[in-house]
């Protein structure tokens, strides 16, 4: 019927060639507000624990915190459960002395959320500075 | 100019319609600024000549035309109308095209609105591009200039009088870069004189600017004030070409309706003079709204047992008399049938006296398409005279009998020679010509006194035309029934009623007897006469 | 005609145009001392439902715009939205970013269904309202086989708190802790004791923004033509089809987001009937702003949302005083928000014939 | 092969598929066990509950004011019938007839009152109908709560005022038409004889009234008011007429009903009643202005056939309970089709 108009379908294929890239963009942005935006459920744990064949024992009550978050208390032998949202965080944390009133000292964990590695933290790994800290899933 | 060759040039078109033919050996040329007046009866050609010129859809969905167009000495050959839009030829149509809520700038722009660039523009197309409402403005003010016309662009079309709405529709056209033909289709019309005036000077302008002008027109004044040339077509030919020094309205007007008598209705009959008989329906004054056929101030007496044609141009009021008396469309006035007054606005009233009508919207008023045949004849009847019901009960319920029906339906199935497979096929199925015999048995089951028949032949073939016509003459004999018959085609009207009114402008222009000159019919169908409006200029 | 005739005209014409909105103001000036709610407590409430709301029923605003009368097939982008929400719970991505995601896997999903609902609504033109609102039944009957089938079979859901007990079939409620009031609370303002959810109005906002835009461009103009007289648009070489699908993929799609936005602010999402009860409330609300099927503006949205939240509010209290029964002022709310669609279509249909009137008036006076 | 394909356009293809859909439940019954002497008997019963509503779409579809989404304002007028006639406490069949001649009056008025308002909004009667309907339901909701009924069978026990959400009729007129020469073939076959004669009944007399002078000006009117018009027909009173009967047989449809079903539903019960009575005129072969009694026998058929099997046989068949989701899009999606199909053949 008509013919092609020339211009018409140079910008066309413009078109589509932007819309390919939007559509590129937004499967970009998608990607990274799905790291950004996925929540984890850390479990911080302060029990006595053997990571490839080292043992640490935990040393007294500690307060832990996520990204500057409600501190969580925890006693020898306690678990506790922290919600963050993406891969990076700061562990921040703070040991007690026995009578549970003063800070003795405080350790700070900069980490990155391997979901393959498992989200159970050993709190007394990281107080020993161990580079073996995640507590392998069972089974 | 001449030296140019002529802008448009129509080598002998032809169309026919399934086997009609309307248009034969049609030849015109129009050169740069010309304005040709292009005139001719309703049904002469002018609207397919145009539709051909325009490309429009209906012309190539049924098969296409004959001959040739070319414009600037390239033959063209348009699919639609905007590749005739492209190519520079603008039509204003009769009917408004204009988006009511919208400025005269915006209808003037429609669709090809000024617009700026942004960066959407490349993701989803340019129709996300913004207006640019001053440069919008601009535009339709120099096409108003052009026109040299009193318009403001910001007034809504809503607000406008009918003459602004004619003139943002031509200015529409104007602001079209290459316009370089422009048809204006009747553009008069729905103007008052001064409003006309001030069109006829514009186009005058128009013209001066280079733009050729086909000018469709039935005020022959106006043509021949402005036209460098005219043409009058009738039955599809081009009978005269002429220009104004050397014609008059009267010859013009005679080309128009004179017409080989011996062609397809001779009057066989001779004229029975009922002048004597009683009055059986007096109108006085009648006023009916309806849209398109305005009665304004018709008065005219029928007599008791004759055939009265009601004839005129299409949009004058003449349908609007028949429909009006009906109580189809508000109207007002005094209508008196048999020395009693007929209730205007109620159809009651009139059916239940003794009045019938077979409108001229047969699809739209005149048939029940998706019912059978029996039901479309017998239903006035049976509303209005309770005809056809049968009491069970002692009377208390009455049901239709389908017996009497059938019988009923049988006979006019006979009588008028509908074809069809029985009297139980929907009237959807039928041929136009067979529809028309239904509506006709519709009113003829009521056993009307009197009964208005409006553009009985419209739209059906030459054999269904004379069967329509010979069955309403032998029914006006055998029943000594009145007929009044509203039609376009004057030679028909001619051809079996024994005095034909013209109705012009809402008004009657006149009434003559059916052997009168068709010269002078053609005059008062042009409102060329000044013996009154509401003359009743009886023989 | 007289003069006096033509200003009653005029006046009666004024109240029909505005019935409406007049009855609320009334029912409401009645009805806020009754109920006896504090003055604070009304206006948080009304902030919060202003947020919530108002983007739903913005995006009713350019069907009208096309003369496609109010679009009931809405709820189509609110379940479109829905499934993104169920989709961003299930991965559990939290915040801003799950809600903006969920935004993104449910665009093309809100596009397909606007153009579906647009090219049915083509077929049955001059009947697009009860079309599109049987439309919404029907889809609401797909959405539910998807969902209630679907998801846990098809569509692979691990998180078994979504899952009915029977391992597939989200759950009837689904919880959106995890984006919970996350747009609200994102630029967090607190004046005397009113929370004030900035960033939700800040988008909004930008959306008012978009729609006045919109009406200028050559798209917009497009619609209103379209909207006023669909043959005199074709016949100026507008493609009258496509325009309305457009605006009903755009209106489709809006919807998605509102509906993001309302659930977002609730908190919980009822997976099987919030689309419904999106798509009437926000109908409701825009009529009782003063909108009608044919015009409707962007300060009718946010007077109506007021306006029929104030009742939807005050009324169960006010049942409860007057007549010690606040499942009454439940019933008078539905009764209320479902009759004011029928008074305002109604309305609307009458004031169609009375137009026809005058216009016939007017056209016999030339005569 | 030509004449089955010329078969099924007359027919119409949703009707055909939903005939063959329904007949291949019952093939597939027996295979996972499902009794099909239960399975008609439930069919059947449930035919003739709903029958007479279906049938009171036909006269507004005749009339032209398009599918009567308003029927819930008949069935309010039924529901007052009813509650009344239990409140009086008359049992057996004078309990339903006392019912009915209550509920008609009733119906009467609030059908000149819908005639009335859709004859002032042609062209957009269904939209506002459902609204109507809509708005009326949530208002007697409101009424159920105050009218002054007393009967301690229906009004909440704690508050002693306020009728209950649903009401059993047992101790009343429990199948009281449904029992007229009923009789059980074997343990699960089951045939309400007195209400099959009853809905006969009906659609006799609308026959009846459709071939007086009346009916037929009222079908003129859907099919044509211009025409209706010119040949002296009151269009208006006709439309009124229509919605009058429309709404009547609603009341005495829902009355029907409740017999056999056991149960007075009140508040939001009869919010979405008028859909599958749509839906089921619609799948007999009706269109949105055109409707005869066989639309209503069969549609009814087909449908509640649907409704009955599906949850049985499917449940059986993939052990899920999909049946509520088959109903809404088989009704939904079979009205849609209508309203898109009327206009294709216009235009």
């Amino acid at each position: 019927m008509e013919t092609p108009d020339p211009i018409g379908g140079i910008l066309l294929n413009k078109r589509m060639t932007v819309n390919l890239g939007l559509v590129i963009l937004f499967a970009i942005i998608a990607i990274l507000l799905y790291n950004s935006g996925k929540g984890y459920n850390l479990l911080l744990d302060n029990q006595t624990v053997t990571i490839n064949g080292v043992t640490f024992e935990p040393t007294g009550t500690v307060f832990v915190s996520v990204d500057d978050g409600e501190p969580v208390e925890l006693w020898v032998d306690d678990r506790g459960m922290a919600t963050v949202k993406g891969k990076k965080h700061v562990l921040k944390i703070e040991v007690l002395d026995e009578d549970e009133n003063m800070v003795l000292y405080s350790v700070e964990k900069r980490f990155s959320i391997d979901p393959e590695k498992g989200t159970l933290f050993s709190i007394p790994a990281i107080i020993a500075g161990s580079s073996e800290w995640v507590i392998p899933k069972e089974r | 100019m001449e030296a140019l060759g002529p802008i448009l040039k129509m080598e002998g078109i032809g169309k026919s319609y399934f086997g009609n033919r309307v248009l034969r050996n049609v030849n015109l040329s129009l050169g740069k600024g010309q304005i040709l007046g292009l005139v001719g009866e309703n049904g002469a050609g002018k609207s397919t000549l145009m539709n051909i010129l325009f490309g429009m859809n209906v012309i190539h969905e049924t098969g296409g035309y004959e001959g040739k167009i070319l414009i600037n000495n390239r033959e063209i050959r348009f699919d639609s109308p905007f590749d005739a839009l492209e190519a520079g030829v603008g039509m204003v149509h009769q009917e408004f095209s204009l988006i009511p809520g919208f400025t005269a700038a915006e209808n003037i722009v429609l669709n090809r609105e000024s617009t700026i660039y942004n960066i959407l523009v490349e993701s989803f197309g340019e129709r996300m591009k913004t207006l640019n409402k001053a440069e919008m403005r601009q535009r339709a003010k120099s096409a108003i200039e052009k026109l040299n016309i009193e318009l403001k662009d910001d007034t809504l079309v809503t607000e406008m009088p009918v003459g602004h709405k004619q003139f943002t529709e031509i200015a529409r056209e104007i602001d079209k870069e290459h316009t370089q033909i422009l048809v204006l289709d009747e553009p008069t019309a729905v103007l008052t004189e001064s409003e006309a005036d001030i069109l006829l000077d514009s186009m005058k302008r128009l013209s001066g600017l280079g733009i050729a002008i086909i000018f469709i027109s039935h005020r022959l004044q106006e043509i021949m004030e402005i036209c460098d040339k005219i043409i009058v077509l009738r039955d599809g030919e081009v009978v005269e070409e002429t220009i104004p020094a050397e014609t008059s309205i009267k010859d013009i007007a005679s080309h128009m309706v004179g017409r080989n008598i011996d062609s397809a209705f001779k009057r066989e009959t001779e004229m029975i003079d009922n002048s004597f008989s009683d009055i059986i329906l007096s109108v006085r004054d009648l006023w009916v709204d309806m849209p398109g056929e305005t009665v304004r101030r018709a008065s005219l007496d029928i007599h008791k047992g004759e055939i009265f044609g009601i004839g005129g141009l299409a949009g004058q009021g003449k349908l609007g008399i028949a429909n009006g008396i009906m109580g189809m469309f508000p109207a007002g006035g005094k209508v008196i049938f048999e020395n009693s007054p007929v209730t205007l606005n109620d159809p009651r009233s009139p059916l239940g006296m003794g009045l019938a009508a077979v409108f001229e919207d047969r699809r739209g008023v005149g048939l029940l398409l998706e019912e059978p045949i029996s039901w479309n004849i017998i239903f006035t009847a049976l509303q209005m005279q309770n005809k056809f019901l049968k009491p069970y009960l002692g009377g208390l319920v009455k049901v239709r009998d389908a017996k009497a029906i059938t019988e009923c339906t049988r006979y006019y199935i006979d009588a008028l020679e509908i074809k069809c497979i029985g009297e139980d096929q929907e009237v959807k199925e039928l041929s136009g010509g067979n529809q028309q015999k239904v509506c006709l048995a519709k009113a003829f089951a009521t056993r009307p006194k009197l009964l208005f028949v409006a553009e009985p032949t419209r739209g059906i073939d030459v054999g269904a035309k004379r069967v329509v016509l010979e069955t309403l003459k032998n029914y006006n004999k055998k029943y000594e029934t009145t007929i009044v018959m509203i039609s376009s085609e004057l030679e028909e009207l001619r051809s079996i009623c024994d005095r034909i009114a013209i109705v012009n402008e809402g008004k009657i222009a006149g009434i003559l007897p059916a052997t009168s000159e068709s010269t002078e019919f053609g005059m008062l169908m042009l409102g060329k006469v000044d013996n009154g409006s509401e003359g009743e200029k009886t023989s | 005609m007289s003069r006096k005739i033509f200003t009653r005209d005029n006046v009666q014409h004024f109240l029909i145009s505005n019935a409406v909105p007049i009855i609320f103001i009334l029912l409401s000036a009645f009805a806020i001392p009754v109920s006896k709610f504090s003055g604070q407590y009304l206006v948080q409430e009304m902030l919060v439902r202003l947020s919530r709301d108002s983007f739903l029923v913005l995006s009713l605003l350019i069907p009208i715009m096309a003369g496609m009368g109010l679009n009931f097939g809405m709820v189509l982008g609110a379940m479109a939205g829905e499934i993104g929400l169920i989709l961003i719970t299930d991965w559990n991505i939290m915040g801003i970013q799950g809600m903006v995601l969920a935004m993104i896997i449910s665009t093309p999903l809100a596009v397909i269904l606007g153009w579906m609902c647009g090219s049915i609504l083509n077929r049955a033109k001059g009947r697009e309202m009860v079309t599109s609102f049987i439309l919404g039944f029907f889809m609401n009957g797909v959405y539910q086989l998807v969902v209630l089938y679907g998801f846990g079979k098809v569509v692979p859901i691990r998180n078994p708190q979504l899952l009915l007990s029977r391992g597939f079939g989200i759950r009837n409620v689904t919880n959106l802790e995890g984006i919970r009031k996350c747009l609200d609370n994102f630029i967090p303002l607190n004046i005397g004791g009113v929370s004030i959810p900035v960033a939700t109005f800040l988008v909004i906002a930008l959306f008012c923004l978009f729609v006045l835009w919109f009406k200028n461009t050559k798209l917009g103009q497009d619609m209103r033509a379209v909207g006023q007289d669909m043959d005199v648009a074709r016949s100026a070489g507008i493609e009258v089809e496509k325009t309305r699908v457009i605006s009903i993929v755009i209106s489709t799609v809006l919807a998605c987001y509102g509906q993001i936005i309302f659930l977002q602010n609730i908190g919980t999402m009822n997976t099987y009937n919030s689309h419904e009860q999106a798509g009437m409330f926000a109908i409701a609300a825009l009529l009782v702003g003063g909108a009608s099927v044919a015009k409707a503006t962007i300060p009718n949205v946010f007077v109506g949302v007021v306006l029929f939240h104030l009742m939807f509010v005050v009324s169960p209290m006010a049942g409860k005083y007057l007549i010690g029964q606040a499942q009454l002022g439940e019933y008078f709310r539905v009764f209320v928000s479902y009759g004011i669609i029928a008074i305002a279509l109604a309305l609307h249909a009458w004031k169609r014939y009375k137009d026809k009137e005058r216009a016939r008036r007017s056209l016999r006076g030339n005569a | 092969m030509k004449r089955i394909l010329q078969f099924i356009e007359r027919v119409g293809w949703p009707r055909v598929i939903i005939a063959i859909f329904l007949l291949s439940l019952f093939i597939a019954a027996p295979f996972v066990r499902v009794r099909i002497d239960a399975s008609i008997s439930d069919t059947l019963v449930r035919f003739g509950m709903n029958g007479v509503m279906v049938l009171a779409m036909v006269p507004m579809i005749q009339a032209g004011c398009g599918l009567n989404f308003g029927l819930p304002l008949g069935i309010i007028a039924g529901l007052v019938g009813a509650v009344t006639s239990i409140e009086m406490g008359i049992t057996g069949l004078a309990g339903i007839l006392a019912a009915m001649v209550i509920a008609v009056p009733i119906a009467t008025l609030l059908g000149l009152g819908y005639g009335i308002l859709l004859n002032k909004v042609k062209g957009g009667e269904m939209m506002i109908a459902t609204y109507v309907g809509f708005s009326s339901v949530a208002f007697m909701c409101i009424m159920w709560l105050m009218l002054p009924y007393k009967s301690p069978n229906m009004v909440w026990g704690y508050a002693g005022a306020g009728l209950r959400t649903t009401i059993s009729v047992e101790g009343y007129w429990d199948r009281a038409i449904s029992n007229v020469a009923s009789f059980n073939f074997g343990e699960f076959f089951y045939c309400p004889t007195g209400m099959f004669l009853f809905f006969a009944f009906m659609c006799f007399l609308i026959w009846i009234f459709m071939h007086t002078k009346t009916g037929t000006a009222m079908t003129t009117v859907g099919s044509n008011p211009e025409y209706a018009r010119s040949a002296g027909v009151d269009v208006d009173r006709m439309r009124i007429i229509s919605v009058i009967l429309s709404t009547v047989l609603g009341a005495i449809g829902i009355i029907v009903y409740q017999q056999s079903f056991g149960f007075i539903q009140l508040y939001m019960g009869p919010f979405y009643m008028a859909f599958p009575a749509v839906a089921a005129i619609l799948i007999g072969g009706a269109s949105v202005h055109k409707a005869t009694i066989l639309n209503v026998v069969i549609g009814t058929f087909l449908f509640q056939g649907i409704l009955t099997m599906t949850p049985s046989v499917i449940n059986s068949l993939i052990e899920t309970d999909m049946s509520e989701v088959i109903r809404i899009i088989v009704s939904n999606g079979m009205i849609l089709y209508a309203l898109t199909r009327v206009v294709k053949v216009r235009s």
